[in-house]
């Protein structure tokens, strides 16, 4: 299984029926694809739909019918569509359980940058800013590691999207979380060892008596 | 969300509890959640609601049966008992104009600390309240305004509890939807899911924890 | 021609195709008796609706279309309703042309009070005070005097609407306005004189050379 | 309202004017408007978008012909002409978090002086900004944006200027048609009065002041 179906498949298992939630681009949309079918879970797409379903059929898109990124969906029975302030009224207020979005570094404190790289492209927060401090939980699904450096440092280096913590990061390697501020290992991925973990984790990570294999 | 009686509902608002009701003057309020309330004696209520109604109509029936402590309104003039219990100290009213009443439930629903509004600078509603200038300009700071419960009257409601609401019945009742840790609706109709097209939906189903079922 | 008919004819004459009115309570109402059948003016009934009709015959009121009084009125073709946050919206954004409002006290600087009298009833100022906050235009349509006592003051005692001036003043003797902040005796009423109004005007009033009669 | 042609609106407006375009990646945004400023070459234009969204589509069109001068807007990164505008000092960019963007232009259209939100709070978005604490937790001041002109694109209007939007078109639209001194509208269909039902409009009539005209 490959890095990317890991990280989807366990992100999947957080969600519950009923939930709202919320799929940032690159590998959270993939979850979607992994929720069970017996639950019934509302995706939004932040530009104003609830009940996002999957890409139409050919000769069925319709140019007013798309996501964040511009691209056709399609909405499922008993989908709804609203305007932007009240899109991100669900999102400051609450009302979205779950977003998933991807990172481009946590730091031991469950702090998250995934909006900028100073020096770089500047594409803009769009609306992750929102996403993390509104939302009820926030998970990151990201590689652990990128170029052989470690995604889940001491402290975040580039600019933080939001000073609240996020609530659970998975990985292809492992599921950390933050209880009391620090970084836990709650998960290893199959085949992966707590040492591995620890070898390609730059932050100081705290080790609890069992640490189950991920589920995915 | 779950299909619940009106008995079941509103055995889980403990006295005491703070309530946001939809309605204008009693169009658009929930009839059968207020009489199963007034039945059950749910006593000491912090009443959320634009006006008192009428007795007997809406609102107004909480005051009949003097079960409300607290009110914040923006009007409660049509409303003698109301009027009276106030004036007896038996009930405290916190008189907020209606756009910042409004504005005040949306922030709380909205994740929002709060509005600046020029509503009411340089009146008696000022007294208290913090003054900010924007570009030379004063606005009253008026803070973000939540409740334990909802309750809430649609015209139709889905499976689901996708919502509309119809002509003037509208009014608080979309707002107050986002504002509350529990929300319970009634609706004059429950109809299939896809009844309800989705540009016509004007509250989400996520954001509906109980709907009433019919009797 | 008494009164209130005498005030509601002139105040419908400030009206313009196109605009959007908010009429209060009282004489304000019968305003919309009196606007010319080829202007095209948009009423506001600020519990949700833009398009407000007559009283619906006998038998077809609907009890979810009301008046912000809670009495039942009907719709007109091209009528919109919404929410109490987008009404407040107009209101307060300065959507609405012109508000109609009944007034106790203006005083010679153009403020109003018009919500509570300390010591009585207090029924709360409901729409009042973001009206006269918000409206472009806020007329004031009201009786000279009451009981024999001026409504125009000097200065207000009762508690102000707004410390924003209003824009006219129309009553059953005088149209007077606030240009440079005081109040000036724009027109008479037929068959009243200058030095009647100010008999019955406690603001000093400023004359201009030529005081038309109204037309109504 | 006034029906007028697209040629005629777009005299209207004066090169170096503020202009709030709706939709979102290029999704509910007037396209034939944009066309016709692109034709008339308005430049200088202070630009209010979500986004910049493609080369060729939307307010790319815009970025194409280098008519912007600032942009502010809460995402840029897929449109490589307006990174380039920006990093080459030809275009100012004020990047707003998407929920504080539509708060903003929501303040402006809605008379209030701004609003206090959490998002951005420790991060460089809160550099320069009043911070306000209210019950303990610490909010933005985020202040009330408004444009000389809102561009907007609806799915039906009636002849009155009632409109509807459709599905994600809908975004930031209705949001921006209250908040600019002149709203320009285009729509797929005119539809006669009486063929939106009142609670389905979503932009009321009396906020429109042009319609374009079918070619």
């Amino acid at each position: 299984m490959d890095a990317q179906t890991i990280i989807a498949r366990r992100v999947a298992r957080e969600l519950h029926t009923g939930d709202l939630v919320n799929l940032g681009i690159g590998i959270p949309t993939l979850v979607a694809n992994y929720v069970p079918p017996e639950l019934t879970v509302f995706f939004q797409s932040e530009n104003g739909l609830i009940g996002t379903g999957p890409v139409p059929e050919q000769g069925m898109a319709h140019p007013l019918l798309t996501d964040a990124g511009g691209r056709p969906i399609s909405a499922l029975p008993g989908a709804s569509t609203f305007d932007s302030a009240i899109s991100f009224g669900l999102i400051r207020g609450g009302h979205v359980d779950v977003t998933v979005l991807g990172g481009l570094q946590v730091d031991a404190h469950g702090h998250l940058a995934n909006w900028m790289i100073p020096g770089k492209m500047v594409p803009g927060m769009g609306g992750a800013m929102d996403l993390v401090s509104g939302a009820k939980r926030v998970i990151v699904a990201m590689q652990h590691a990128a170029k052989g450096k470690s995604k889940i440092v001491a402290k975040c280096t580039l600019p933080l999207t939001s000073t609240r913590p996020v609530s659970l990061v998975v990985t292809d390697m492992a599921v950390i979380a933050f209880p009391e501020g620090k970084a836990t290992l709650l998960e290893t991925a199959p085949s992966v060892s707590i040492a591995e973990v620890i070898a390609v984790t730059d932050a100081e990570l705290v080790i609890p008596d069992t640490v189950p294999e991920m589920r995915i | 969300m779950r299909a619940v009686s009106v008995e079941e509902a509103v055995a889980m608002i403990p006295a005491g509890a703070s309530i946001m009701v939809g309605g204008f003057m009693g169009v658009g309020t929930p009839e059968r959640l207020l009489d199963e309330v007034v039945r059950q004696q749910k006593s000491r209520l912090s009443l959320i609601s634009n006006d008192a109604a009428v007795p007997g109509k809406g609102v107004g029936k909480l005051f009949d049966a003097t079960l409300v402590s607290r009110l914040t309104a923006s009007h409660i003039g049509l409303n003698p008992k109301a009027q009276q219990q106030m004036l007896a100290d038996q009930l405290a009213v916190d008189l907020v104009p209606q756009g910042t009443f409004v504005e005040r439930i949306r922030a709380g629903g909205c994740g929002l600390g709060g509005v600046l509004t020029p509503t009411g600078v340089g009146t008696s509603v000022a007294e208290g309240k913090r003054q900010i200038e924007v570009n030379g300009t004063t606005f009253l700071l008026e803070t973000a305004l939540r409740a334990q419960f909802a309750l809430v009257h649609a015209f139709l409601a889905d499976y689901l509890g996708n919502l509309t609401y119809a002509l003037t019945a509208r009014n608080f009742n979309p707002v107050m939807a986002m504002a509350a840790d529990t929300v319970i609706v009634t609706a004059e109709h429950i109809v299939p899911v896809g009844v309800i097209a989705p540009d016509h939906v004007m509250t989400p189903a996520p954001l509906v924890d109980y709907l009433i079922t019919n009797r």
